[in-house]
């Protein structure tokens, strides 16, 4: 009865969860002016949450390290369905320029499978509101056929 | 004559007497030392239950005579049980309680040695904390305390190898003899003015000679005498001590059924002995130990990492509400008082029962080690929560039913005498309240809920056997709290009217018109104000209502058939750990950051740090300052009542 | 003189509650509860006192109201209260042995490890 | 009949479903007044609706340390919890439909119980950033619980002080006949103090930004609500929109009551723009402006100022002002 209304909110409220995978920290904060009032990804109806539990879209950025490899696993399966993964920037789609280090253990599409990629180092801020409003549409595809 | 007159002396007899036959014969079978108790407690439960009609329903009172040694010329010198709706009241908290403990002592203990002397001591203590309440003369009330403080004491140390024991049992011994010498002096007090100890003729003749110095004098020994036996403050670190190393049973005991002793010695001393509840000192008085005892042990609870001791200093703090409502003087407040000893009794046994099942399952009881049992004792877990929920006040529990009247009454007498101090009690009471139901979130916080730790991992649920006795108490919490308007037709208002009719207390021992001849007049009362406005039955409905109308419209909108949207948890009994159902946390993973117990209110104990440690100071555990504080407290009410009556 | 006994009955009790707080050993503890309540049975046993009066013994046809007697329910209660003391003290000093096994000292300041 | 129209009652409008449209309605506006006191165009208005929807149509997933039945059922005896106060509340000029029992020592438990709730529910999740944000819950409870107190008895007291013996000391009927008869209770003097207290509880006890420190998100991951995700964390999340109503509804009741113009619909609207305004006062313009509190400068804040001004308040009936 109210699948359809389900559906539609699906891709009107998409709450993100950020993983920092060993980033430098550029993408972060590129992906933190996204909610300031000059982008207001708020109208969107994005949310930061703090917890994989409640997250739609998990943010992934960085090279993903060694170190955080276990944890990236760990929080992306702690996310229920459905779900979308955005790797954010270049490092977590081919390493950047960490690429063959020994520290390294990636890319992101080694651990999950990545259903929107943004390029750039940094991407701009315009380009990541695009991906995520990508991923809503997608998060809304997969909701309807999880339902089938 | 009636066979319902013997009741009041058999059931005290059966009790003593079963405590005999079990030193007999109990020392062999644990079946006859069971039965001998079974049979002893039930009969007296049976007795008290069939006394309910006579006396809480017809408003009947059954004096009887020792030896028939009936008052003569006026002069009662024989030894009387005398029962009204008060003393039944009080009796059957007694003999309910007594019931349950000894249920559940029969597995709890089993495993002890000298058992014998456990149930010897166990129906002495029954027995003599029932002799109290239906006594008629004041010096048995004494000897039936000395028996009470003595039993309670050998049973607390009972376990002698228990980190402890020993220790809180000669506390509990060397400040429980201050309270009962102060009881005695008092009683020779008011011998050596009025040369009777019958507590009939002592209500005609004392509001007679009120001004009396050496009968004010007395009134200070004997309610500082029944505060001891109350543990109210500065008592308190007693019965933290005595009640976190006894058995579970035995704590029951002291918390449910002994402080209940106190509190119905002071009830009778300021409404039917001396009948000054109308004065303003001994409102100040009264009002002011339980506001004190109140707040002060629901603040040291904070402090505690023992199960059993956080629970003992609640036990304290709850009796503190019975005695500030009691020293009100209202109609109201003394049927909320009377109310809330009665749930006090059930919620606080029911409490001590878990928690000595999770010690009787883990082995310990410090909060800070154990955790998750919710798991391994899920029927545990669902009797503790009703026990917090009780103490907490949350509706519709029993708890909740009598706060609201404890609140009614202190805001109403604050109102009508337009005194600021009664309005403090009140938001004193309501904070209380809001303290108690944080400590009980710490306990089921770092008890039942959280992680397992890996020593637990195969704790058992406890036996039926067990569980029978906190399943009654339990029934009790829900059955007093849903319907207080029963509560109140069938035990409050008897009971309310026996404490406001003192001349038919007086008149039934001492024959007629005795209590008008010697100007004592009183009406009783017709019914208690402000009643029948909180009705859980209602809201319950209401709540069942709400939740069909949310049920409907989950089902509604539930997906048709999609299965993996639905609820899905882990399989307990897969050996590999699937990440997904793990809690989620940033750290490391080999360490859970679980919060400790104490530290569970930092917020709140930072901005009170200066009162914890002083009051941790205090409390400093060393006899002769509790020794100390006990006979300060005496000299000072001592001194105030021969100043200030 | 009466005031004497009540005068004495009270400085037990003093003396008795100051032994209880400032000594520090288990056994003077007990020496001092053993003094308040001698204290106390004093005191009732002079509240039943009439100087000069007769021991308490009659036939029912001597009693008159002239009879001049000792009150015989405060020796009854005083008897009931040394028992009752009697066995307080024996179950302290038990107690106190025992401690004494388990903590290995007499002295109040070291058992406490129920505080706070 | 009667029976029909209890049903009514309790399941439209004051109950369930007007609860459920005001708080979307509350928090809807909420978010965007704060959005544009940012410089922000904000969400839209329906933007709660669909956040709840959305967690509804989520998978919900019980972790391991949880325990289910009480993990599952916390949060529905919570919101029924919330609900039933509605029905306590004699809002815009009508009588509560549940009179008798209506009270606010009553309301004041009701309320405790739907903070216990999620706190069992949290402690259920056995997850130590629950763990944490219960204990700041409670924490944060005992912060306004002393002014909420203290208002609820200066409230009573004007009204015990004026009309006399009234049977039952805290009745929400007998304060909102008062105001009827003697005007609402903030033009007088003494309720000022009190009035600001209680605007000042309102957002300690819904949880909203300034004082929201068992939910922080960033600090402790949610939280209370670490754990929950699917339609358990709907509800949650209703019963944080409905609990904005209802805290607005009370104070409408204890503050602004007895304003009646005879027509119901007029009443009704007045009430509702009464919630609204004091949702921009009490939730709106606080989270705005200040930055989240410690939990320890909660406690202090609640104990010391808000109480001082209840305090004070209660010091002016005494005078009889």
């Amino acid at each position: 009865m109210f699948e359809k209304m389900i559906d539609d909110s699906m891709s009107k409220s998409p709450w993100i969860f950020h993983i920092n995978a060993g980033s430098c920290n550029g993408c972060d904060i590129e992906l933190v002016s996204v909610l300031t009032p000059r982008y207001d990804a708020e109208r969107l109806g994005f949310r930061l949450t703090g917890t994989p539990r409640q997250a739609d879209i998990v943010v992934v950025s960085g090279p993903i390290t060694v170190q955080t490899r276990d944890r990236l696993v760990r929080t992306l399966a702690q996310v229920p369905d459905p779900k979308c993964v955005v790797s954010l920037g270049s490092c977590p789609c081919s390493g950047n320029v960490f690429k063959g280090s020994y520290a390294i253990d990636g890319p992101l599409e080694k651990w999950t499978h990545v259903d929107v990629s943004v390029g750039g180092c940094t991407p701009k801020p315009e380009a990541i509101i695009a991906a995520l409003a990508k991923a809503t549409e997608i998060l809304k595809e997969k909701r309807k056929e999880m339902r089938k | 004559m009636n066979i319902l007159n013997h009741f009041p002396i058999m059931s005290v007899m059966v009790l003593f007497i079963g405590a005999f036959v079990n030193a007999l014969v109990g020392r062999k079978s644990s079946a006859a030392r069971n039965g001998v108790t079974f049979v002893a407690i039930t009969a007296a439960l049976v007795m008290m239950l069939a006394l309910i009609k006579p006396i809480m329903l017809d408003g009947e009172v059954i004096t009887y005579w020792m030896g028939n040694w009936a008052p003569v010329e006026g002069w009662a010198f024989g030894i009387s049980l005398e029962v009204d709706a008060l003393s039944l009241f009080f009796a059957l908290i007694v003999t309910v309680a007594v019931f349950a403990s000894g249920i559940y002592s029969f597995t709890y203990m089993s495993h002890d040695d000298s058992q014998v002397n456990y149930y010897t001591l166990f129906l002495m203590l029954s027995g003599s904390v029932l002799g109290l309440v239906l006594s008629g003369d004041l010096f048995n009330i004494f000897v039936m305390v000395e028996i009470m403080t003595f039993t309670a004491v050998a049973l607390t140390a009972f376990r002698t190898n228990y980190e402890g024991a020993l220790e809180g049992a000669f506390k509990y011994l060397v400040v429980g003899s201050l309270g009962s010498t102060s009881l005695l002096v008092g009683i020779a007090m008011v011998y050596s003015q009025l040369h009777t100890l019958n507590l009939a003729q002592l209500s005609a003749l004392i509001p007679q000679n009120a001004s009396n110095p050496v009968l004010l004098a007395a009134f200070a020994f004997l309610f500082m005498g029944f505060a001891t036996k109350a543990f109210l403050f500065p008592f308190q670190p007693l019965a933290a001590d005595a009640h976190a190393v006894a058995p579970a049973s035995i704590s029951l005991m002291i918390s449910g059924v002994l402080t209940k002793c106190g509190v119905y010695g002071i009830v009778r001393l300021v409404y039917c002995l001396y009948q000054n509840w109308d004065l303003p000192f001994v409102q100040y008085l009264v009002t002011g130990f339980g506001a004190v005892s109140m707040f002060i042990c629901v603040t040291m609870a904070f402090n505690q990492h023992n199960f059993k001791r956080l629970l003992a200093f609640h036990s304290i703090s709850q009796v503190g509400y019975v005695i500030t409502v009691v020293g009100l003087g209202s109609i109201l407040g003394i049927s909320s008082g009377l109310y809330h000893a009665m749930n006090h009794t059930i919620f606080k046994g029911l409490l001590f029962l878990t928690a000595g099942a999770v010690q009787h399952q883990t082995g310990s009881l410090d909060l800070d080690r154990l955790g998750g049992l919710s798991k391994r004792m899920p029927r545990t877990t669902i009797l503790f929560l009703i026990g917090a929920a009780s103490i907490s006040g949350l509706p519709p529990f029993n708890g909740f039913a009598s706060k609201w009247m404890i609140y009614q009454a202190t805001f109403q007498q604050g109102m009508s005498t337009g005194n600021p101090f009664f309005i403090l009690v009140c938001v004193v009471a309501l904070i209380t309240s809001v303290l108690t139901l944080a400590s009980f979130i710490k306990v089921s916080q770092s008890v039942f809920f959280g992680q397992l730790p890996e020593e637990y991992k195969d704790v058992k649920e406890v036996p039926v056997a067990m569980r029978v006795p906190m399943w009654i108490l339990a029934a009790l919490c829900v059955v007093t709290g849903v319907f207080p308007n029963l509560v109140e037709k069938f035990l409050l208002l008897p009971a309310t009217n026996a404490v406001y009719s003192a001349s038919a207390y007086i008149d039934h021992a001492m024959g007629a018109d005795y209590a008008a001849a010697h100007g004592v007049f009183s009406n009783g009362i017709l019914g208690i104000p402000a009643s029948n406005c909180w009705q859980p039955a209602t809201w319950l409905m209401l709540l069942f209502c709400v939740t069909c109308a949310v049920a409907i419209v989950a089902l509604l909108g539930s997906p048709n058939d999609s299965k993996k949207l639905a609820i899905s948890a882990c399989d307990e009994d897969a050996e590999a750990l699937d990440a997904k159902y793990e809690s989620f946390f940033s750290g490391e993973e080999a360490v859970y950051s679980q919060v400790g117990g104490s530290d569970l209110f930092w917020g709140f104990k930072h901005n009170w740090r200066k009162y914890f440690s002083f009051m941790h100071d205090w409390h400093s555990g060393i006899v002769n300052d509790y020794t100390l504080y006990g006979a300060v407290a005496i000299a000072f009410v001592l001194l105030a009542c021969v100043i200030l009556l | 003189m009466m005031v004497v006994n009540y005068v004495g009955a009270f400085a037990l009790i003093v003396l008795g509650i100051y032994c209880m707080v400032a000594k520090r050993n288990l056994i003077k503890v007990v020496i001092g509860m053993g003094l308040v309540d001698y204290g106390a049975n004093l005191m009732i046993v002079t509240a039943g006192f009439n100087p000069g009066g007769t021991a308490p013994i009659f036939s029912i046809s001597e009693l008159n109201m002239a009879t001049f007697f000792v009150d015989p329910i405060p020796q009854a209660l005083t008897l009931t209260s040394i028992v009752i003391g009697a066995c307080v003290t024996a179950m302290s000093l038990s107690l106190v042995m025992k401690l004494k096994e388990q903590y290995g000292t007499l002295n109040t300041d070291e058992i406490r490890r129920l505080n706070g | 009949m009667s029976v029909l129209m209890n049903l009514f009652h309790v399941l439209v409008f004051p109950g369930l479903l007007f609860c459920v449209v005001m708080g979307v309605l509350l928090s809807g506006l909420d978010r965007i007044w704060v959005a544009r006191m940012q410089r922000r165009v904000g969400p839209p208005l329906l933007q709660p609706l669909y956040d709840f929807l959305k967690c509804c149509g989520k998978e919900t997933i019980i972790p391991r340390h949880a325990r289910k039945a009480a993990f599952l059922a916390a949060p529905v005896v919570g919101f029924v919890a919330l609900v039933s106060i509605s029905l306590f509340l004699p809002v815009a000029g009508q009588e509560a439909v549940f009179s008798g029992s209506s009270d606010l020592v009553v309301i004041l438990y009701l309320l405790t119980l739907v903070s216990v709730c999620m706190i069992v529910g949290a402690a259920c999740s056995g997850a130590p950033f629950a763990g944490v944000g219960l204990s700041r819950e409670m924490v944060a409870m005992i912060s306004y619980e002393l002014p909420f107190v203290l208002v609820i008895l200066a409230v009573s007291s004007v009204t015990f002080t004026v009309t006399g013996n009234v049977p039952q000391s805290f009745s929400l009927q007998a304060i909102v006949d008062f105001q009827a008869a003697n005007g609402a209770l903030i033009t007088r003097l003494s309720m000022i103090p009190a009035a600001i207290a209680m605007l000042l509880v309102i957002p300690c006890e819904v949880g909203n930004h300034p004082f929201d420190v068992a939910e922080a998100e960033t600090e402790i991951c949610e939280g209370t609500l670490s754990e929950y995700s699917g339609a358990p964390l709907a509800i949650f999340r209703l019963t944080h929109m409905v609990k904005m109503y209802i805290m607005a509804a009370l104070f409408c009741v204890m503050f602004l009551g007895g304003i009646t113009t005879g027509i119901v619909l007029l009443d009704i609207a007045i009430f509702v723009l009464f919630c609204i305004v004091l949702t921009f006062i009490t939730s709106s313009l606080p989270h705005a402006v200040c930055a989240r509190f410690k939990v320890e400068q909660v406690f202090k804040f609640y104990w010391t100022v808000v109480a001082g001004l209840a305090v004070i308040s209660l010091i002016l009936v005494w005078l009889g002002l």
